[in-house]
């Protein structure tokens, strides 16, 4: 690899483009918003790590999941129930009938912490679980399902079933989880009060920082041979097979990947917004975070990211301002989306934006380097290609 | 018990009633035949013989009903595809199935047998070995100058043969290849039966094919299939001269 | 638990428990038929299955208005009016939605499912615009409303009876078309190899718009039903969506067999599993229990085995 | 932004200038026509920065108008802008004008934090009405009282929660439980229950109060039971009931569900008013039977504080004014009212303290008695519930209730019951 030096990389295309993302997060977002406008930017990007979970998962492998929410509800109520415990001081509780556990436990009968909450009061084991139980889940669904080859739409729609079971036991069992209401009043981090407008500061970039590390080892996981594999995958399961890949431990790496990430993003979820609850966690919600990587563009890491952002924005934006034309939106959205344009904001991108850009800088056209119908994908190792921000075009048509 | 185990020393590849069934429908049914190392088999037979369903099994896509493939050793009914072709078996589909949007270089890449499990593939590193393989390999499939250029571009011949390759560079010691030369031109044929006597240096090699010109061209010994079974097995000059053969392919 | 009951009342409650599983039954039967066509039929995911439904549903609300106030003396008969009317309308818009938008995404039936959840965003906004965010109340004629006494205990809906009535004659109705009738023979002809049906002259993508077409006029019916046991509201077809789709799945996608099979194994299990568990928890481990199925048995119950 | 700043009452204007000119007229005039004191200036009503001027004061109004939830919020809406506009009429509070920023919840809780949250730090608004779901609510509640804002909510509810920065103008279950069950016991000779609600924590919580309630009074609970939202196959249950026999059903079901209960209770041959079992909900309104039918629900009983047909002339009057505002078709169920009571309740602290101050006003509601209630009467408890009387009503078939039964005394709010925990 020529491109070794990070210095060189950063004046690269690609790392230009990471530099935007950054300088937008970091300091445009931040300068130009008040804390208020800050802390609701910092919930959507949460969305995003799912995003970007599901750009690898789907966009590259093909797994559609439909349960994606089931992960990320996850990662949060594993924040959330460390941060309740730190909440329920027998100090803060003494008014219960059992001082010392959360309030909810309390107007349930329970007496004692349940044994699965025992842990949650170690940091430690809750910044583990976070990415832990998610990853857990992923691979024994990943396992079952993958190992005998349950795939596509039939994936799609178990993982939809397991979104709902999911959903039905938190809200039966509201004993042990708090129920619809789901896990609220959370107040400090280990002492730290998260409710204040610097913590919300704070928060945001941590958000913004621990993105960058998902991106990062996105960018890893695609640019190496394994990238290549999930790609060749989609296209060509067969071959990959019978090239002497196990096709099945690929998907389940790269489902366990995108969990993951998912509970990364859920963790931060509850830090910002401060509850957790299961409407995060069911069908509805699951779908609205395929519509986040799908707007952005399937197959790219750093489109996620913008089309988490703009579906949230214009959401909050619309329900401001014309909240019953939102579905209207929303279901066009999904429509045009996968009608008009199925390689999403990257690919406009990469037709409108990007030759202005190389008239602008005088760069060569990609045009030349790559057959213009069909530009040649991914990462690749080798030397001095240009960056192509779809990374692939996607042409379901494939002979 | 003792008899299995000293036929599949003798043959690498050693097939004993072998049966599958969908649905009642038995497509192979007690099929057995035994490839001796080195060799070159052709497997003819009419449409619906159960030809391509023989390949399937072997490289594990099909799971069998009963019966046993051993080879080298080894029982294949057992194992999962992926395992199957480490233990030395590569297998080329009917139709080009190459990685369209990889380059050829890449495409011959991924086939490196290194790097296959999930860790491998993510720390896989394109070394000064792997790159002499896959040129040594080009040169052999006749697309050394096109190693840049991405499958898509190859002509249908290209891609057969770009396929083979990938299969080559695995370095298997069963090659088994669904009508290789279907849809070449003649030139491209020509070179295709070359490309496959000059891989039997070092392979064994099961081929299914129609063109009888061709199978004359390359093979050792012919097995024809008929209704799931063999129906006749031998030199090309032997299997067209059997009545039974004749009667399948021009009785009715 | 069943100290105190004499063995007449448990002979009872098992008959009328037996009768609930029926009823559940037939409703999973009616929401999977039209899902099952299409699913099956063609590899496309409809989303928007409940929204079809609940058009069926707010077409009988409209049939029965318009009934009170013009024609009230045929009150009686109305429904059947409805049924008719909510088929051709829920057809007409599958027929639109096919031409639109399915037809472009034959080979993406991933996008299928995005495509048609945004469908169904839209209709539900639709209804909330035009019905109102409240649920309507749809009045059904008198002699729907009662049941049928059979002993002291087991009293059998009458608009259970009818729902099941309608569930197996849609169910007949589809079987004959689907079986033995030409146009079945070529819709089988296409799902089965589409290039070599275009090459015999069939109109393949007059088959598919025919096909979308009669799986959303089903739906229609189904929600049609559901007026007399359930809410018609805006958002009230969301809530058979995973019901549906796992009925379907669970039964082998291309059987319309196994579709009923499934039907009946999920609806006999979930109607046994409440009356032991309480409900909540009844749900839970039916869904368990079908997932669980699933990952060791993908292709479903009834699939066949193909050569491939 | 796209919110919605709009003084109440036909009462926005543009330009600065012409509306202080125009609410001093208006101020004089009240002054003539009222016996309100003269406006009390602004810096000593308002020492904390709420968005009070001299003759305005913002409030906020956040309830869900899309999503699931918008087809019961939309009630409380338009209950409490009626409310403000009558305030307004009246001469406002502390002579200032009530505006009002309505923002969308959107059926989404982090939404409802997220606009609480803005209400109180960009629009400094005086007061909230809002939340009606006990989630938007647990939702809200850490962000009002980190900003030491001030709620009111109208939903009647589990209760297990008495935030300082709440005022609780539905009731908490125990009204609503004790007082039917009492009833049905008295009245009606009830001996065996059977609970049955939808799954989640208002139902379960209602059903435990009664539950201790019914084993109080030494009578049997023979069923308990309850399924996720929105389910809508109720036959198994009704079978179980047929075979448990008992005298009453006790049911909390919401939402779409309950559509499906009640009419798959009928179809099943039950009818209510024979009262074999007698059905008492705590959860089906006025506005829910639009949705149900009244034909289905004809003889059941809910349990309630108010009803659209109480028979006093402060709900004459509401009912009519609110037909007016908002249309003759409308109904009006027992959260409307409760919302309609935010507003009144809060002007009337705010007098008794003389300021907007969060504190003072906190310091001033235990005690406040608003007598023109539609409800009657209600009196703010020092645990920021209302007292009130609770009633039983029957449905008829034109969807509404007919009062059958009324407590003599107010019940008394008690969140965290001794007893029933």
């Amino acid at each position: 690899m020529k491109n070794t030096s990070p210095l060189k990389w950063f004046a690269s295309r690609e790392g230009l483009y990471y530099l935007a993302l950054a300088l937008l997060l970091v300091v445009i977002l931040p300068l130009a918003l008040d804390p208020f406008r800050l802390n609701m930017v910092g919930k959507y990007l949460t969305y995003a790590f799912v995003a970007i979970g599901l750009v690898m998962c789907w966009g590259k492998a093909g797994i559609l999941s439909l349960g994606q929410g089931v992960f990320f509800g996850l990662g949060g109520y594993c924040m959330a129930m460390f941060l309740k415990l730190e909440a329920s001081t027998p100090e803060a509780t003494a008014i219960q009938s059992t001082p010392g556990i959360p309030d909810f436990m309390d107007w349930n009968q329970l007496t004692e912490l349940p044994w699965f909450w025992e842990p949650f009061h170690s940091f430690s084991f809750t910044l583990l679980a976070i990415v832990g139980v998610p990853v857990l889940l992923a691979f024994i669904i990943g396992f079952a399902m993958f190992t005998r080859r349950v795939g596509g739409v039939y994936f799609a729609i178990i993982t939809q079933a397991i979104a709902a079971i999911l959903t039905i036991l938190i809200i039966g069992q509201q004993g042990y989880t708090g129920g619809v209401n789901g896990i609220t009043d959370l107040q400090t981090l280990m002492g730290w009060d998260i409710r204040t407008d610097e913590a919300k500061t704070i928060l945001y970039f941590v958000c913004v920082g621990l993105l960058f590390v998902c991106l990062f080892v996105a960018r890893f996981v695609q640019n190496r041979k394994l990238g290549r594999i999930l790609v060749a995958m989609n296209a060509q399961e067969n071959r990959v097979r019978f090239s002497g890949y196990d096709v099945a431990a690929f998907k389940i790496f790269v489902f366990c990947l995108a969990a993951a990430f998912a509970g990364i993003g859920g963790a931060l979820f509850t830090l910002i917004v401060g509850f957790m609850s299961p409407s995060f966690i069911g069908i509805v919600a699951s779908i609205e975070m395929v519509i986040f990587c799908a707007l952005g563009g399937r197959l790219s890491i750093l489109g996620a990211v913008y089309g988490a952002l703009l579906v949230n924005a214009a959401k909050s934006g619309f329900s401001e301002s014309f909240p019953e034309l939102w579905p209207f939106a929303m279901g066009a959205l999904f429509i045009g989306v996968v009608l008009a344009f199925p390689n999403g904001l990257a690919g406009l991108y990469q037709t409108y934006v990007m030759p202005l850009e190389d008239r602008l800088f005088k760069r060569k056209p990609k045009a030349a380097v790559s057959a213009p119908a069909k530009p040649a994908p991914a990462a690749r190792q080798d030397e001095g290609r240009d960056y192509d921000p779809m990374l692939d075009q996607y042409s379901p048509e494939k002979s | 018990m003792n008899a299995a185990k000293a036929q599949s020393k003798d043959f690498l590849l050693a097939v004993e009633g072998l049966t599958v069934s969908f649905d009642g429908f038995k497509a192979v049914d007690d099929l057995s035949f035994y490839l001796d190392p080195k060799e070159i088999r052709v497997i003819i037979g009419p449409n619906g013989a159960g030809k391509t369903t023989v390949l399937d099994l072997i490289c594990g896509k099909t799971k069998a009903t009963s019966g046993s493939i051993k080879f080298d050793g080894k029982e294949l009914t057992r194992l999962k595809e992926h395992q199957i072709v480490h233990s030395g078996v590569g297998r080329k589909f009917q139709t080009p199935s190459v990685f369209e949007d990889l380059t050829v270089f890449e495409n011959l890449e991924v086939s490196y047998p290194q790097g296959h499990s999930v860790m491998g593939a993510l720390a896989f590193k394109r070394s000064a070995e792997v790159v002499a393989a896959v040129e040594d390999v080009a040169e052999t499939i006749f697309l050394k100058d096109a190693l840049e250029q991405p499958a898509s571009l190859l002509s249908h011949g290209q891609k057969q043969w770009l396929e083979i390759g990938m299969l080559l560079i695995q370095k298997p010691d069963l090659l088994m290849l669904d009508e290789p030369v279907a849809g070449m031109s003649v030139a491209e044929r020509k070179k295709t039966a070359e490309l496959l006597r000059r891989i039997t240096k070092d392979h064994t090699v099961l081929v299914i094919e129609h063109d009888m010109q061709f199978v004359g061209d390359i093979a050792d010994r012919v097995t024809v299939m008929h209704q799931g079974k063999v129906l006749s097995e031998g030199s090309i000059e032997h299997v067209k001269s059997d009545p039974k053969v004749i009667e399948v392919y021009l009785g009715h | 638990m069943f100290d105190g009951y004499t063995t007449s009342e448990l002979m009872s409650i098992f008959a009328m428990q037996g009768f609930a599983g029926l009823s559940l039954f037939s409703v999973f039967v009616l929401m999977a038929l039209g899902l099952a066509i299409i699913f099956g039929q063609m590899g496309v995911i409809n989303m928007a299955h409940g929204e079809f439904m609940i058009l069926g549903a707010y077409t009988t609300y409209l049939v029965s208005g318009f009934f009170q106030s013009v024609l009230p003396g045929l009150f009686g008969g109305y429904f059947f009016v409805a049924i008719i009317i909510a088929f051709l309308i829920c057809a007409a818009l599958g027929a639109f939605i096919e031409w639109a938008m399915i037809r472009h995404l034959y080979r993406r039936p991933l996008d299928t499912l995005l495509a048609t959840w945004g469908l169904s965003l839209i209709m539900q906004q639709t209804y909330r615009s035009i019905f109102g965010a409240r649920e309507v109340g749809v009045e059904l004629p008198e002699w729907m409303m009662g049941a049928i006494q059979v002993t002291d205990l087991v009293e059998l809906p009458i608009n259970g009876l009818f729902v099941m009535i309608i569930a197996l004659s849609i169910a007949l109705g589809v079987y004959l078309l689907m079986y033995r009738s030409g146009w079945g023979k070529k819709v089988r002809a296409v799902v089965q190899n589409r290039p070599m049906a275009e090459a015999v002259g069939i109109n393949s993508a007059g088959v598919d718009r025919m096909t979308f077409a009669l799986g959303c006029g089903i739906a229609g019916i189904a929600g049609a039903a559901f007026t007399m046991i359930g809410s018609t509201g805006p958002s009230s077809g969301q809530a058979y969506i995973v019901d549906t789709f796992l009925v379907v799945v669970f039964g082998g996608a291309q059987s319309l067999i196994g579709t009923i099979v499934s039907a009946f194994g999920i609806s006999q299990a979930q109607s046994t599993m409440e009356f032991f568990l309480s409900g909540s928890m009844a749900k839970v481990l039916t869904l368990l229990v079908v997932v669980g199925i699933l990952m060791l048995r993908p292709e479903g119950l009834m699939a066949l085995k193909v050569r491939r | 932004m796209g919110t919605t700043t709009i003084a109440a009452g036909g009462r926005s204007h543009k330009s600065k200038g012409l509306r202080k000119s125009l609410a001093t007229l208006a101020a004089s005039i009240m002054l003539a026509t009222s016996a309100q004191a003269a406006t009390p200036a602004t810096d000593e009503v308002n020492t904390t920065g709420l968005a009070v001027t001299d003759d305005t004061v913002k409030v906020g109004i956040l309830h869900s108008i899309t999503g699931t939830m918008a087809i019961s919020e939309i009630g409380s809406v338009q209950a409490e802008k009626l409310a403000i506009e009558q305030i307004n009429e009246s001469g406002g509070v502390l002579g200032r004008q009530i505006e009002f920023v309505q923002e969308d919840g959107a059926s989404d809780w982090p939404t409802f934090a997220e606009k609480s949250r803005k209400l109180l730090r960009q629009d400094n608004v005086a007061a909230i009405f809002g939340a009606w779901t006990s989630a938007s609510r647990k939702a809200i509640l850490p962000v009002i009282e980190q900003y030491n804002g001030m709620l009111y909510y109208p939903t009647f509810y589990e209760g297990l929660e008495q935030s300082p920065n709440v005022i609780y103008t539905g009731q908490e279950a125990t009204q609503q439980i004790l007082a039917g069950i009492d009833w049905a016991v008295k009245e009606k000779g009830a001996k065996t229950f059977y609970l049955l609600g939808s799954d989640y924590i208002w139902p379960r919580t209602s059903n435990k109060i009664a539950r201790k309630h019914i084993d109080k009074l030494g009578l049997k609970v023979v069923g308990e039971e309850y399924y996720p939202l929105g389910h809508t196959q109720f036959n198994s249950v009704i079978n179980k009931i047929k075979l448990k026999k008992p005298d009453v059903i006790f049911a909390s079901v919401v939402g779409g569900s309950n559509v499906a209960f009640y009419k798959q209770m009928k179809a099943a041959g039950v009818d209510f008013t024979d009262e074999k079992p007698l059905l008492l909900t705590i959860s089906v309104t006025e506005d829910e039977i639009r949705g149900i039918g009244g034909e289905n629900v004809e003889g059941i009983y809910a349990s309630m504080k108010y009803f659209q047909s109480l028979d006093n002339p402060n709900n004459e009057e509401f009912v009519a004014a609110f037909k007016e505002a908002w249309g003759d078709d409308m109904v009006i169920g027992d959260v409307t009212q409760a919302a309609y009571l935010g507003p009144w309740l809060w002007k009337m602290a705010v007098e008794k303290a003389g300021s907007f101050d969060i504190d003072k006003i906190r310091e001033a509601s235990p005690g406040i008695e608003f007598t023109k209630a539609p409800e009657g009467y209600v009196r703010i408890h020092e645990n920021h519930h209302l007292w009130s009387k609770t009633r039983i009503g029957r449905a008829k078939t034109d969807g509404q209730y007919e009062v059958v039964y009324e407590t003599d005394e107010l019940m008394e709010p008690d969140p965290f019951p001794e007893g029933y925990q």
